[in-house]
């Protein structure tokens, strides 16, 4: 087999691999627009923030150390203890839907009924908030996340294919590990919304705000719930993000990785999201494998991505698998 | 007491098409630009020059664009950062391919080469629509910026990659390059806003400005009762990208003088301008004035207060200028989620009521 | 012709009760200046009066709906089974049964119909068994909406989605529902259906009704009592049967003059006053 | 008579002239649903032309194909006596047809103003320039129009609420706002998709008023789909009965209303 | 007092490098200002102002803090260095570029505001090839380099270097653009586990640092062949990689550790007695030894211009005189407490940096700690100073400047 097929496939593999990342970022996005329309510009802050109080709590950092040293002169850092990882991502999601609740409580209920942009920029001043509030709560130094998954490069997928292909193929055990995470998050998550009274009732709100109250749905639980979703999908996006890169403020700019294959795989579609992230995943690297690194002198993935998006957004306004966009008068 | 319409009749559609209906408010604003043309540039310093009103001026005329595009035609766009720096490159190769021409026509025509790229970024908003829209205006940031950082011919070949721009004068003044007096730049960049808020004004109040709010409002009816929407949206995005671009330039010549496109035009411009017009309203020109100044400002002031007054740690002050911001974004909504400008319009119309409650 | 003589105003116990409310929009518009009405259980009551007259704002202040449309109830008190109910969320008014049906219809375009019928029982702790045997009753009353259960709401006619819309607030075992405009947009031969469908709901299932109406012909053939509102006022009430007699009901509400039906070509621009307006 | 293709007076001494726009063999599908089934019918000028029929019958989609908006797969539309090649919508309005819709379709974010005056848009022709300029030739347009917009406003009555937006309106007002928008337009031919809907008897009365008005004023074609029995009787000339996308009945009120098709599909009672 | 403006960036994705030496700059200032009373009896008073790395926030600062006599601006980052040359020029106050900025400001005749000290990108460029030359027995014929660099003007810097470089030595130059913020480099990687270069080079920044240094554990690269420049080389940038980074380089232009007097000073005097900038978790990593050599390097320049002067309460263009002729000696060194800490410094009018020398360090994952492990190199004079040369020249021409120091 000629080595740049063999290459290409191993770039595919990848590819595939990295658009699960993308997916598991994308997924929060989709289960908040689904039940409320709302396009939540603060998803990738709330990873980060997810991420450090994951961190933080394992590590017994004292919030707002900070601010209390500043302000009482005391010099606080640690608890020193140390929680196990598992205890740990416990609490943080319950720190989570403490701040689902929180949002919906002072941010949400007040905005019923308002049309879309406004809920969205109600998400801006939320992304702002929790920025700000993460860093003054767990400081902004970068920090290291370690919950004991695996990483590098997985040796029997190198060997088997060293075997076959006389080349053996990178494949990072941390990529095998979201991928099976996601699956599950994405089967378990379709199985909520398509087949449980929740589920329906989300869907009903994202359609029709006052409808559904007029039903006796009630607003204020189901956003907490797709909040509480959502932030638990961004601490498990979180927490793969920040094993690859560390813990800091470069985390919330995954969302920017994750609005193509929202795009593509359409905002209300929980598999949407997936199979967008494949084919993001598999579609930058191989472009910048054939095409964007030989002839345009590389770093082709972030435009690259978009354009791939509109291209199939041309062909399917409303997403690969979006709902159809009912246009009557 | 003295905001009333009654009193004031209007004798022809034409004194009832122009900008402020209300002479009270007319009056306000004759004062406002002799204020801003004779009295400021004798006093303007170089902080209140450099750090507040050269922003503010500038992200108002790109708040201005953007809000044609997306507050008035309904095309969200997040592309605004791309656009600036097509401004800011075109004008980096205007000034530097003719340094004989004025840097005012440069600016105008950076304006008009935004406007031509705009227009080409715009195509795809008849097919593709709301957020999704979004897509292809990212597209076009992230490929803009890509673009001016990979071909040397845009950057003139330097080694370091940034642009700097020369120094050029208007009336023998400089108004870009490092001998600038801070009242020349000031009024450099104030003729451009006004001018652009006016033209901004006269197209959307007429033909031009009902055919876009048609269809953003609803563009299937808008079709239906005879609204080219292939011409209403490439207006918009032409239109917006004009300004755009013109905010660009200034941005790029007059106010920083050296640019890297991907640190100072990168997405978080896009974002920094939209939520501009968002927290200052959509769909008003006021709107992107008192966004413009509000996300240009309350940083600077939150900060004051922090580090000079209190004597916060900076990086304390930074993290709470965050939140507070975010939380003041939110609390807006809460109250009026049509931006300071709708909040404006509010107290405008308690206080023609006034005393009466309703 | 049926006519609505029973459960008579006086003798029924009141389930709803309004008294003298006043609504203001967005903190500067009044809409409502001191509405009061009383609805009877197990009767319907009919809300009448023109365009823009409160009907609409009347039901979503009683259902608290208001709330989400910058709406405040500003004066006045509303109670139902004697409790002041203006705190309650809508979602803990529909547990207690006070379900509506808003104007417009409001489906979920992108549920199934058989979807939306089961939001509706939503706050129903029962058994699918039960739910389940819900659906058969609502699907008896609308067979209709049984052939296309499977179909998404938003691609079903103006008439379909209206039954939709009264079939999923029935799913909530509902004691009173706030019917608003149920007629709006639909043929003739369908009003019919659909106010035969309220009447036998209102009597089998002993459902009350507070409907809020501009066809006046038909809402006063099904009603038993009626409210006639105008500029946020109420300016007429009376046994349906009585409005159906008086002269200017007659003449406003249901464009008959003293010689029977007058053709809208004969319409001219003349216009008599109310006479509660003097 | 209707075999008269040069037209007739009515007995109310109206003119009926020719044939403006006929739709032959119309059939309109979406995914399944057939929404239209071999559909021909004619308008012709002057006259008030209804469609009727159940919920779902396909009078709305039958609209939406004249304005262009839907594109039947079969069939012909023949517009002032020659076929009318495929069209946006905006050039099919600019042919002069307009229309008010089932569902308001108002540009909510404006004034009644401004509404009433993307009605005119159609007949604005200053570029970018001048109007970006204003002072001179788009001042004048704008003036000129504006007094066209303010002609129809008088004549429906919505003076008073000129400068309001219309997302505070009621909704009769917001019909009649849109009746406003089209005929600003000066068409030729309205259409009005059940434009007395949710309307009290007398509004609706106001609205027959105006719908007569415009047709012996301004001469205008009228083509209105109506739920209101008494109404559709009363002011159209002629009615098309649709059906589940089928036509089943088509002559003036009085042959439609004694048709047993039409009764069965329709009325349910015999309508008198 | 002496006001030092410290534009830093506590906050924003690059504040885990910018705390460190915001912390290292401020405490030796305030140990300074406690143990001697500031230099020549005048307290520094240090002036911090926070920009997030952001051009704009940048401009602010300048602008609001020149007007309270600044001495010299340190600006902490490569685009508002761009900003504040022509501004500051105007004003006559002199802007001090650590290690990055504008690299031909070297060049004094042009640039006369301007230092960049102590050594530049260029320098660094060629530096690390010597070392893989050195590491290779001596020629580079035929071997691989890839470059991994950030896809701005910043990670563009070596390229020419290195092209000219690879023309002399005759190795092959591949180069791996990451485009910002860099979280995903799975393409550039497998490129580099297919290529197999013999070294790879990184001019990388933030967030993508780390996501490097991880990805090539991941392909099992040797580490001791990855060097990154001093940017891509502090404890935030391995320390969330753990065990898998053990062995990386990266190119420093002071010693790392904690093994000098006057850092143990500021232990005891300044961080344990309450007063540092900081949590005091930072002292001694990298970042904070950058922060000490460059406040210890001002604080020499400012005893010099008092010299100079003959007067305590300096101004801008005395101090721009006294950088001009700055001499630290390895004795001068040596009595700050910073033996050894760094290679003597020697300005002159031309210029405008000094001494441009580079040594490579390497991380020890297991005991936390960076290890110098090799010679302050010099680069290829031949081959920068030309291009220094011409790229100063061109700005020269273009602002009509005149050249001086004749
Ligand atoms: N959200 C709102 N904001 C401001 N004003 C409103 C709002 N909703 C309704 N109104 C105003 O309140 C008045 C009463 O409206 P309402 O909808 O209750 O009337 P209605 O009797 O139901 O009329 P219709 O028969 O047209 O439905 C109208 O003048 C309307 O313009
Ligand atoms: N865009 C569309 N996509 C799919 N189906 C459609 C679409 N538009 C209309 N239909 C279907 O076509 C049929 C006819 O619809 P139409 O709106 O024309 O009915 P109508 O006669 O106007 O009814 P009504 O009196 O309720 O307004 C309906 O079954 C409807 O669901
Ligand atoms: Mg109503
Ligand atoms: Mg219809």
């Amino acid at each position: 087999m000629p080595e740049q097929l063999i290459f290409a496939m191993e770039v595919t593999l990848n590819g595939l691999m990295a658009g699960v990342l993308y997916a598991l970022v994308a997924l929060g996005f989709v289960l908040i627009f689904k039940a409320s329309g709302i396009f939540n510009f603060a998803q990738g802050v709330m990873a980060l923030f997810a991420a450090m109080t994951l961190v933080g709590i394992m590590d017994g950092q004292v919030p707002f150390s900070h601010l209390i040293n500043a302000i009482f002169g005391t010099d606080l850092h640690h608890f020193g203890w140390h929680i196990p990882a598992l205890l740990a991502i416990v609490l943080t999601t319950g720190v989570m839907v403490g701040l689902a609740w929180c949002v919906q409580q002072f941010v949400m209920r007040h905005l019923v009924n308002q049309p879309p942009i406004i809920l969205f920029m109600a998400t801006i001043g939320l992304a702002y908030f929790l920025e700000g509030l993460s860093d003054l709560m767990w400081g902004s130094e970068i920090k290291n996340l370690d919950v004991g998954l695996p990483q590098g490069i997985n040796l029997w997928i190198d060997e088997v294919t060293f075997n076959i292909f006389g080349y053996g193929f990178f494949i990072d055990n941390l990529d095998i590990v979201a991928t099976i995470i996601a699956a599950l998050l994405v089967v378990s998550l379709m199985a909520f919304s398509q087949y449980t009274k929740e589920g329906r009732a989300m869907r009903a709100v994202a359609d029709d705000h006052q409808a559904a109250l007029s039903v006796g749905i009630s607003l204020n639980f189901i956003w907490v719930l797709v909040w509480s979703l959502a932030g638990f999908v961004a601490l498990v996006a979180g927490i793969m993000w920040g094993t690859k890169s560390g813990v800091q403020f470069s985390l919330s700019l995954i969302a920017l990785k994750a609005l193509p294959v929202l795009m593509l795989g359409g905002f209300t579609s929980i598999p949407g999201a997936i199979v967008g992230g494949l084919i993001i995943g598999v579609g930058e690297q191989l472009f910048e494998f054939a095409i964007g690194a030989p002839y345009f002198g590389g770093a082709t993935q972030n435009w690259f991505a978009y354009v791939l998006a509109l291209i199939f957004l041309v062909f399917r306004p409303q997403g690969l698998f979006g709902e159809k966009i009912i246009e009557r008068v | 007491m003295f905001y009333r319409e009654a009193g004031d009749f209007k004798t022809s559609y034409i004194d009832d098409g122009q900008t402020f209906p209300i002479r009270f408010d007319r009056y306000r604003f004759y004062a406002v630009l002799a204020v801003a043309f004779l009295v400021v540039p004798f006093i303007v310093g170089d902080y209140t020059a450099n750090a507040i009103l050269l922003p503010f001026l500038i992200y108002a005329i790109a708040a201005i664009g953007l809000n044609i595009l997306t507050g008035y035609c309904g095309q969200v766009s997040l592309g605004t950062g791309g656009f600036m720096a097509v401004g800011a490159y075109a004008c980096y190769k205007l000034m530097t391919a003719f340094p004989e021409v004025s840097i005012f026509i440069h600016v105008i025509l950076s304006g008009g080469v935004t406007a031509a790229v705009g227009v080409l970024f715009g195509l795809p908003s008849l097919r593709i629509k709301g957020f999704y829209l979004a897509v292809a205006t990212l597209a076009a940031q992230f490929f803009l910026v890509w673009l001016f950082n990979r071909v040397p011919w845009f950057y003139n070949y330097s080694a370091s990659g940034q642009i700097s721009a020369p120094e050029r004068e208007v009336f023998g003044v400089a108004v870009t390059g490092p001998h600038t007096e801070a009242w020349a730049t000031y009024l450099f960049c104030l003729v451009f806003c006004l001018g652009t808020g006016l033209v901004a004004r006269n197209l959307t109040r007429g033909t031009l400005g009902r055919s876009w709010m048609a269809i953003r409002d609803m563009d299937i009816a808008a079709e239906i009762i005879g609204v080219n929407p292939l011409r209403a949206k490439l207006t918009a995005f032409a239109v917006s990208s004009f300004f755009v671009g013109i905010a660009g330039a200034l941005f790029f010549a007059v106010y920083l003088g050296a640019v890297e496109v991907g640190e100072v035009f990168g997405i978080q411009k896009s974002f920094l301008v939209l939520f501009m017009i968002i927290i200052g309203g959509l769909g008003s020109i006021f709107g992107s004035f008192a966004g413009a100044a509000f996300l240009v400002l309350l940083p600077v002031i939150l900060k004051l207060v922090g580090v000079n007054l209190l004597g916060f740690p900076t990086d304390i002050v930074a993290h709470f200028q965050l939140i507070i911001v975010g939380s003041l974004i939110i609390l807006f909504l809460v109250l009026e989620p049509h931006g300071i400008a709708r909040l404006w319009n509010v107290t405008r119309e308690k206080l023609r009521l006034w005393p009466f409650p309703h | 012709m049926l006519d609505a003589s029973t459960p008579p105003q006086t003798q029924a116990e009141t389930l709803l009760e309004v008294s003298n409310i006043e609504v203001i929009y967005d903190h500067v518009i009044l809409v409502l200046k001191g509405v009061s009405l009383k609805v009877p259980k197990g009767g319907i009551t009919a809300l009448l009066g023109g365009n823009g007259a409160g009907k609409t704002t009347t039901l979503k202040s009683i259902s608290n709906l208001l709330r989400s449309e910058r709406g405040e109830v500003t004066k006045g008190r509303i109670t139902y089974m004697g409790e002041p109910i203006h705190d309650s969320d809508p979602s803990v008014l529909v547990r207690r049964g006070v379900i509506q049906v808003m104007e417009g219809r409001h489906c979920f375009e992108h549920l199934t119909v058989e979807e939306n019928l089961l939001t509706g029982a939503y706050t129903l702790g029962v058994s699918k068994a039960e739910i389940q045997q819900n659906l058969e009753l609502v699907y008896s009353y609308f067979p209709r909406l049984k052939e296309r259960r499977k179909s998404q709401a938003g691609y079903t006619s103006g008439g379909e989605q209206q039954m939709l819309a009264i079939g999923r607030a029935l799913m909530s075992k509902p004691e009173m529902i706030l019917l608003d405009e149920p007629s709006m947009g639909l043929a003739p031969q369908l009003v019919e259906q659909i106010f035969r469908i309220v009447k036998s709901v209102n009597e089998n299932e002993g459902v009350t009704f507070l409907l809020a109406e501009q066809n006046t012909n038909v809402a006063l053939r099904y009603a038993h009592y009626g409210y006639i509102l105008e500029s946020g006022r109420v300016v007429m009430d009376g046994l349906a049967a009585d409005l159906r007699e008086n002269p200017d009901v007659k003449e406003f509400y249901l464009g008959m003059s003293d010689e029977g039906r007058k053709s809208f070509r004969d319409v001219r621009s003349y216009r008599r006053r109310k006479r509660w307006l003097s | 008579m209707l075999d008269d293709s040069e037209g007739y007076v009515t007995t109310d001494g109206r003119k009926i002239g020719g044939v403006v726009m006929e739709m032959k063999n119309i059939t309109l599908r979406f995914g399944g649903v057939v929404a239209i089934k071999d559909i021909s019918f004619d308008i012709r000028e002057g006259e008030i032309r209804a469609i009727i029929g159940p919920n779902g019958a396909g009078k709305s989609s039958m609209l939406n194909v004249i304005s262009g908006f839907y594109v039947p797969q079969e069939g012909e539309v023949w517009f002032r006596g020659a076929k009318r090649p495929p069209m946006k919508p905006y050039e099919v309005a600019r042919q002069g047809i307009a229309r008010t819709f089932q569902n308001i379709a108002l540009f909510e974010g404006m004034t009644v103003l401004d509404n009433v005056m993307t009605g005119r848009l159609t007949q604005m022709s200053q570029n970018i320039f001048t109007q970006a300029l204003w002072k001179g030739k788009a001042e004048k347009e704008e003036v000129e129009n504006r007094e066209m917009a303010e002609k129809i406003i008088d004549f429906l009555e919505i003076q008073r609420i000129r400068k309001t937006p219309v997302s505070r309106l009621p909704y009769g007002l917001k019909k009649r706002v849109e009746l406003a928008r089209a005929l600003v337009a000066e068409p030729k031919l309205l259409l009005l998709d059940e434009p007395m809907a949710g309307m009290n008897v007398e509004e609706k009365e106001d609205m027959s008023r105006f719908i007569l008005d415009v047709n012996d004023e301004f001469g205008t074609t009228i083509a209105l789909i109506e739920h209101d029995m008494g109404v559709v009787m009363d002011l159209s000339d002629r009615v098309v009965v649709m059906d589940y996308g089928k036509k089943i009945g088509d002559g003036t009120p009085d042959e439609v209303r004694r048709n047993q098709d039409v009764i069965d599909a329709y009325l349910g009672v015999a309508h008198d | 007092d002496l006001t030092i403006p410290a534009l830093n960036y506590r906050t924003g994705p690059y504040a885990p490098s910018g705390i460190p030496y915001a912390d290292g700059f401020s405490d030796y200032m305030t140990l300074i200002n406690e143990r001697d009373g500031g230099v020549g009896g005048e307290r520094i008073n240090v002036l911090e102002c926070e920009t997030a790395y952001n051009t704009e926030k940048g401009v602010e600062c300048y602008e609001q803090t020149k007007g309270e006599g600044a001495l010299v601006y340190i600006p902490q980052s490569t685009g508002i260095t761009y900003q504040l040359i022509p501004k500051a020029s105007a004003d006559q106050i002199p802007i001090w570029s650590v290690a990055y900025g504008r690299t031909s400001a070297v060049n004094g005749k042009v640039f006369e505001w301007v230092f960049n000290l102590p050594v530049t990108y260029w320098d660094g460029a060629s530096v690390a090839v010597k070392y893989a030359m050195e590491q290779e027995g001596g020629s580079l014929e035929g071997k691989k380099i890839a470059l991994v660099y950030h896809n701005s003007a910043y990670g563009k810097e070596p390229i020419r270097t290195l092209e000219a470089l690879s023309e002399k030595h005759g190795f092959e130059l591949v180069l791996l653009p990451v485009d910002h913020p860099g979280q995903e480099q799975k393409a550039q990687w497998l490129q580099i586990r297919r290529e197999r270069p013999d070294f790879v080079f990184m001019w990388g920044w933030g967030v993508m640092n780390q996501v490097a240094i991880q990805e090539a554990a991941n392909i099992r690269y040797p580490m001791d062949k990855f060097i990154g420049v001093w940017w891509s080389g502090s404890e935030a940038d391995v320390v969330p990689v753990g065990e898998g980074a053990d062995g990386y380089k990266s190119l420093t232009f002071h010693g790392a550790g904690t093994d000098f007097p006057a850092l143990q000073e500021i232990k005891t005097q300044v961080i344990d007695a309450g007063k540092g900038a900081g949590d005091g978790t930072k002292w001694g990593e990298v970042g904070y030894n950058k922060g000490v050599y460059t406040a210890a390097v001002v604080a020499e320049a400012i005893r010099h211009a008092q010299e100079m002067a003959g007067t305590a309460s300096i101004t801008p263009v005395q101090f721009r005189d006294a950088m001009e002729t700055l001499e630290v000696t390895d004795e001068e060194f040596e009595a700050l407490g910073l033996g050894g800490f760094a290679p003597a410094i020697s300005l002159s009018c031309e210029s405008h940096s000094s001494p441009r020398l580079a040594a490579v360090q390497q991380w020890d994952a297991e005991a936390g700690t960076w290890t110098l492990v090799s010679d302050y190199m010099e680069p290829d004079f031949e081959i920068v100073d030309p291009l220094i040369e011409e790229d100063s020249m061109a700005y020269a021409d273009e602002n009509g400047i005149e050249l001086r120091c004749d």
